[in-house]
């Protein structure tokens, strides 16, 4: 399988998720730059952490309308694998492959911290290595990290099963201490309807490797290697 | 009248002085130029003879610093120093003040420090991958300390999270002498590869000085240009403003350069820092020996109506001068372009010597290279031990009164800001981008490992200024001691330090004197313990009403692990392990914490050192790390021995866990637990390897105890201390964040 | 042409920040002071002649970029 | 009352945010943009009756808390 990482003008995490899919998981990966048209021929594209155009305005929304993001949207609608992490997340729901927003922390502050993530839904490509109920631990950093989105959607993402993670306690429990930034329902990360685009705070790349504290991240990545490799093989199939 | 002329308002002796030139200065001017200097001239020359660019004053005295080692790549003079690691890379960084803006405007101040500091590395062909900063507030009860701090933070994390550097350290201590004058000193550390280092030399003549960056605008001009008459009308409008940092302009500029780098067009590059292009192109002329011709016309800016003074003078952020090959324009254009910069040809590269600036062809600047740098004045200024000084080295310990309840003590000293966590600032920072962070802030020293290899580095900012005010001879030496033995106490062997020099005015005789000593401490420190000065600052003028700052002389150094994946963290690890002492403990409580908080008392002596003893005690720290032996380190630094101890249980990042520790020193029970001796780190081991250790303690010549046993859920100090670790740990952990709501 | 326009917050979206803001107020001892709202404020210098066409250009910049439709609302003006 | 404040960088204060956006703008296809300048914009109800009291009071809350006056102007309308 092929991952593409998007890189725009201010993404600052690039270089880590390149590392970790290249070097630690011995991916096939390529930078992909926000000005070109999207390529044929990845299997996943990730959308990286950092402050795309600064996060002037607001996160996300200038970067949506980087020329590489047309390719992103139509390849979304055709089933492709979209990855956004932190800001990436952000951008993909200034974009509306994803509901809701993400908005300034409540304590208006910047968050640096390890958080725990409950793992809630396995029927996922980005879940389907893990367990439910099952505990990550992966850091955090951003501002505008508040998920939020309005009753109504709140309800339909509830039904449709697409709250992935959630911020809990080491224990696995929903706690006040543990939400980092007063998400709504404590959501981490969420995915589309169609189950192909997903988007996440907390940063599974910088949690990769023993030496850095946790290798809870790699669950995702291999999740979605294993998706694609799935996919292939019932492509050749049938 | 010619338009370069209508700017050049005549010189009287009031705009003399509004440039913080003295009529000596002056007339030294008029003797290097051979005629009075115009308006512009002058302008060009104050600032290229201030303190802050010309270290009149300190440069006597920094001579006498060591800057050779065998790591050594580049000692001071570039933007930044560098040192060799191996594996064909280099380390570069260096430390920076942003005082003053910081105190006028907390955020913007503190923001645009760490941008200059960030451009200081990169313009060096290394890109930046770990920042320190180093704090210093007033007192909590001042009713601006909340208001400076949260707006500094602040500001250090929006810059630096933005560019995608991580923060993975510093310091923060407060005290009422920074009332008024805040401290805010920025370091950075970047990788380069050995043989593609870029310094500042405008080589090759004719070749063309490339501006790329930001426009210019008013900002920063030095208040002086407001004194001349011509200026008078719209004073208003051409107020210096406060300089806004703009970090994603930062970050393409990284990017751009580092891109540039990779090719074969650049011969020199320099940042627009302090004095923006005038000193930039002045002084890579100077270290190349040739001149430089600008044409100010070309250069892009933000306001109308600018004067060639203001654009010579202007301190704009984010921007850079480069020297590129002659015909590789285009490809400099096409790579910044790429990063949606410009990049504007503004002059070029000259023969003779001599500094000219036109404006629209015509001559407006026309100065001999040398006289801008080299030509500068030195000063020996005079130098006098304070009045009443032995009055403050005087402590007599029979008068302090021992305090009844230890304990008390105790949660009272992790309360104090100056101990307590620091989580509430490094949690607005982002620690772990470009994820090498391996020991995050909260430990002795922050360890960054270095992809591709199996090394890492290690970073520790640290200086007490108490100990410096007490005994600046000796607060040197212990700030240079202290910073390398947090570097032991996670593993690393010191490549080399950047310092931050914050004093008083140079211009009063005691303030040199506790310059001339903190530098001789420096110095004997730095030889003592093997360790060059690569790179610093000198930061003068810290004053308000005539009281100056505390000296405060911040040491940044830099230690090397060549297995990092064997780096020690301060907190223990499994009941059971022996809790070991190396080094020994003095009666001595002279500028300790404990004398400030709980006896309202900064006197004395600060604790006494012996270089060769602390050698020891590192080296043995070192070398039973690199065996592998030891479970956990931590130095004994603020709070002594009781607070180092309940450190290391509250356990950082790790699991909290309690201790046994039985005590056999005869002396006061304050300087037993509180006292702040130096040359002293705990170290936690496996019972089985206490021979090994001593071994090791025995050959390096280190003093070694076994003082107690991990375990349980308090921290028993025998007979004195009994309290539950959790109740220290919430003490230490909510003191910054209850004093901040 | 100059345009003033105005992004705030959706009745019912937490401001955080207007809280904050409201809560220092109160205890630098504004008590007279009720909800704060926080939004943004953004002026810019249009190179249009006819109003309607500025109005219609306006609309368009603030729904596609300027202000997000899932938490804010915005309203302008328009200067001659 | 009702007030309106309207906080935005001085003149000459480097605005990278405005700046950002006017970039933006411009290749969003609105050529038609000049300067983009960005400030706060914030909405406070007062419980006074005196619209001379009002003033006096919120003039003091911004030159202490709501506006940096090192960089910042800033401007306020009063609807009873
Ligand atoms: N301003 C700051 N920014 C980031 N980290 C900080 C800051 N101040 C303190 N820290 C971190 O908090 C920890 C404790 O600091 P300090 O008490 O100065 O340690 P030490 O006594 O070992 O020098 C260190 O890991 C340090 O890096
Ligand atoms: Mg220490």
């Amino acid at each position: 399988m092929r991952w593409g990482v998007i890189v725009f003008p201010g993404s600052c995490d690039e270089q880590d998720v390149y590392d970790c899919l290249k070097h630690v998981l011995k991916q096939d990966v390529e930078f992909l730059w926000h000005r070109d048209n999207l390529k044929n021929g990845f299997d996943c594209l990730v959308l990286p952490g950092g402050f795309s155009y600064g996060d002037y305005l607001r996160a996300g929304a200038m970067a949506r309308f980087s020329p590489v993001m047309r390719g992103v949207v139509e390849f979304a609608a055709r089933g492709g694998l979209v990855l956004g992490i932190c800001n990436g997340f952000q951008i993909l729901c200034e974009a509306g492959l994803l509901p809701g927003v993400l908005t300034r922390n409540s304590s208006l502050q910047f968050v640096c911290r390890q958080v725990y993530l409950r793992l809630e839904e396995t029927d996922t490509p980005f879940t389907s290595a893990g367990k439910k109920g099952q505990l990550l631990k992966l850091p955090v950093k951003h501002g505008e990290g508040c998920y939020y989105a309005d009753p109504d959607t709140l309800e339909r993402l509830r039904h449709n099963r697409q709250i992935l993670f959630r911020y809990v306690d080491g224990r696995g429990k929903n706690a006040p201490g543990a939400n980092p930034n007063g998400s709504i329902d404590d959501i981490a990360g969420v995915c589309n309807e169609g189950r192909n685009v997903f988007g996440l705070m907390p940063h599974p790349e910088d949690a990769a490797e023993k030496i850095l504290g946790s290798e809870d991240g790699l669950k995702i990545f291999s999740s979605i290697a294993a998706a694609c490799e799935k996919r292939e093989r019932e492509v050749r199939v049938g | 009248m010619s338009q370069a002329e209508r700017f050049q308002p005549s010189l009287t002796p009031e705009v003399i002085a509004s440039h913080g030139l003295t009529q000596d200065e002056y007339q030294r001017i008029v003797k290097l130029l051979g005629r009075e200097p115009n308006y512009t001239e002058l302008g060009v020359f104050s600032v290229m003879w201030s303190e802050h660019c010309s270290y009149k004053s300190s440069r006597r005295w920094l001579k006498s610093l060591p800057t050779d080692g065998p790591a050594v790549l580049q000692g001071p003079g570039e933007n930044a120093g560098i040192v060799d690691i191996g594996d064909g890379l280099a380390a570069v960084f260096k430390i920076e003040s942003h005082n003053h803006p910081s105190f006028i405007e907390p955020y913007q101040g503190a923001a645009t420090g760490v941008g200059g500091i960030l451009r200081d590395v990169f313009t060096m062909g290394a890109r930046p991958i770990a920042s320190l900063n180093s704090l210093r507030f007033g007192a909590f009860d001042d009713p601006r300390t909340r208001y400076l701090l949260c707006g500094v933070v602040a500001g250090i994390g929006g810059y630096g999270n933005c560019v995608g550097v991580p923060t993975v350290g510093g310091e923060l201590f407060f005290d009422e002498c920074y009332n008024s004058n805040i401290l805010v000193n920025a370091f950075t550390l970047g990788i380069a590869k050995k043989k593609r280092i870029f310094k500042g030399r405008a080589k090759g003549v004719g070749n063309p000085l490339i501006y790329v960056g930001a426009k210019t605008g008013r900002d920063g001009i030095h208040g002086a240009t407001m004194a001349s008459e011509a200026f008078s009308e719209a004073t208003e409008k051409r107020r210096p403003t406060v300089q806004v940092g703009d970090p994603f302009t930062e970050k393409l500029l990284l990017e751009a350069c580092l891109e540039l780098m990779e090719k074969d067009c650049l011969v020199g590059i320099q940042d627009m820092g302090a004095a923006g292009l005038t000193s930039s192109s002045a002084e890579m002329a100077a270290r190349a020996g040739t001149g430089v011709e600008l044409e100010l016309s070309l250069v892009p800016l933000r306001e109308q109506g600018m004067t060639p003074y203001e654009i010579l003078l202007s301190e704009s952020q984010e921007r850079m001068l480069l020297v590129a090959r002659k015909g590789s324009e285009d490809e400099v254009k096409r790579v910044f372009g790429r990063w949606d910069l410009d990049a504007v040809v503004v002059g070029q590269v000259s023969r003779g010597r001599l500094f000219r600036a036109l404006f629209h062809g015509e001559e407006v600047v026309r100065i001999p290279v040398e006289a801008l740098t080299s030509g500068a004045p030195v000063y020996n200024r005079p130098v006098e031990r304070p009045e009443g000084h032995d009055e403050v080295q005087r402590l007599d310990l029979s008068k302090v009164r021992e305090p009844e309840d230890l304990g008390a003590v105790l949660r009272t000293l992790l309360d104090s800001p100056n101990i307590a966590s620091k989580e509430w600032v490094y949690r607005q920072y982002d620690h772990f981008v470009r994820s090498n962070t391996v020991v995050a802030p909260g430990a002795d020293a922050a360890v960054i490992r270095i992809k591709g290899t199996e090394k890492g580095l290690a970073l520790t900012a640290d200086g007490n200024s108490r100990y410096c005010y007490l005994d600046p001879y000796v607060g040197g030496v212990l700030a240079v001691a202290e910073a390398a033995r947090n570097l032991a106490s996670v593993g690393a062997r010191p490549l080399g330090l950047t310092d931050c020099l914050n004093f008083g005015s140079p211009e009063k005789p005691e303030v040199m004197w506790q310059f001339s000593q903190v530098i001789q401490g420096m110095r004997d420190g730095c030889v003592g313990l093997g360790v060059p000065v690569v790179s610093g600052n000198v930061s003068f003028y810290n004053e308000t009403d005539g009281r100056p700052i505390h000296p405060t002389p911040v040491v940044a150094m830099v230690g090397l692990l060549l297995r990092v994946a064997r780096c020690v963290t301060p907190w223990f690890k499994s009941p059971g392990d022996l809790v070991v002492l190396l080094g020994r403990t003095r009666e001595e409580l002279g500028g300790s914490e404990y004398l400030k908080v709980v006896h309202g008392l900064v006197r004395g002596t600060p604790p006494w050192i012996d270089l060769k003893l602390e050698r020891a005690v590192q080296q043995c720290c070192l070398r039973a790390i690199e065996r592998g032996i030891v479970r956990s380190a931590h130095d004994v630094s603020q709070g002594g021995l009781a607070v180092a101890l309940a450190e290391c249980s509250i356990g950082g990042t790790e699991r909290a866990m309690g201790a046994r520790i039985e005590t056999q020193e005869m002396m006061r029970a304050d300087a037993l637990l509180f006292g702040e001796s130096q040359s002293r780190i705990v170290v936690s081991i496996k019972e089985r390897d206490l021979g090994r250790l001593k071994e090791i303690a025995a050959r390096e010549g280190a003093p070694l105890r076994v003082i107690g046993v991990v375990g349980g859920t308090r921290l028993i100090i025998q007979p004195l201390i009994q309290v539950p670790v959790e109740e220290l740990k919430s003490i230490w952990s909510s003191s910054l964040e209850r004093r901040l709501k | 042409m100059r345009v003033k326009i105005f992004v705030s917050l959706k009745e019912g979206v937490l401001d955080p920040q207007g809280k904050a803001v409201e809560r220092s107020l109160h205890s630098l001892g504004y008590g007279e002071v009720g909800e704060v709202r926080m939004g943004k404020y953004m002026e810019l210098s249009l190179n249009l002649s006819s109003r309607e066409e500025a109005e219609a250009r306006v609309r368009e910049m603030c729904a596609r970029l300027l202000a997000n439709p899932v938490i804010e609302d915005y309203r302008f003006e328009i200067q001659e």
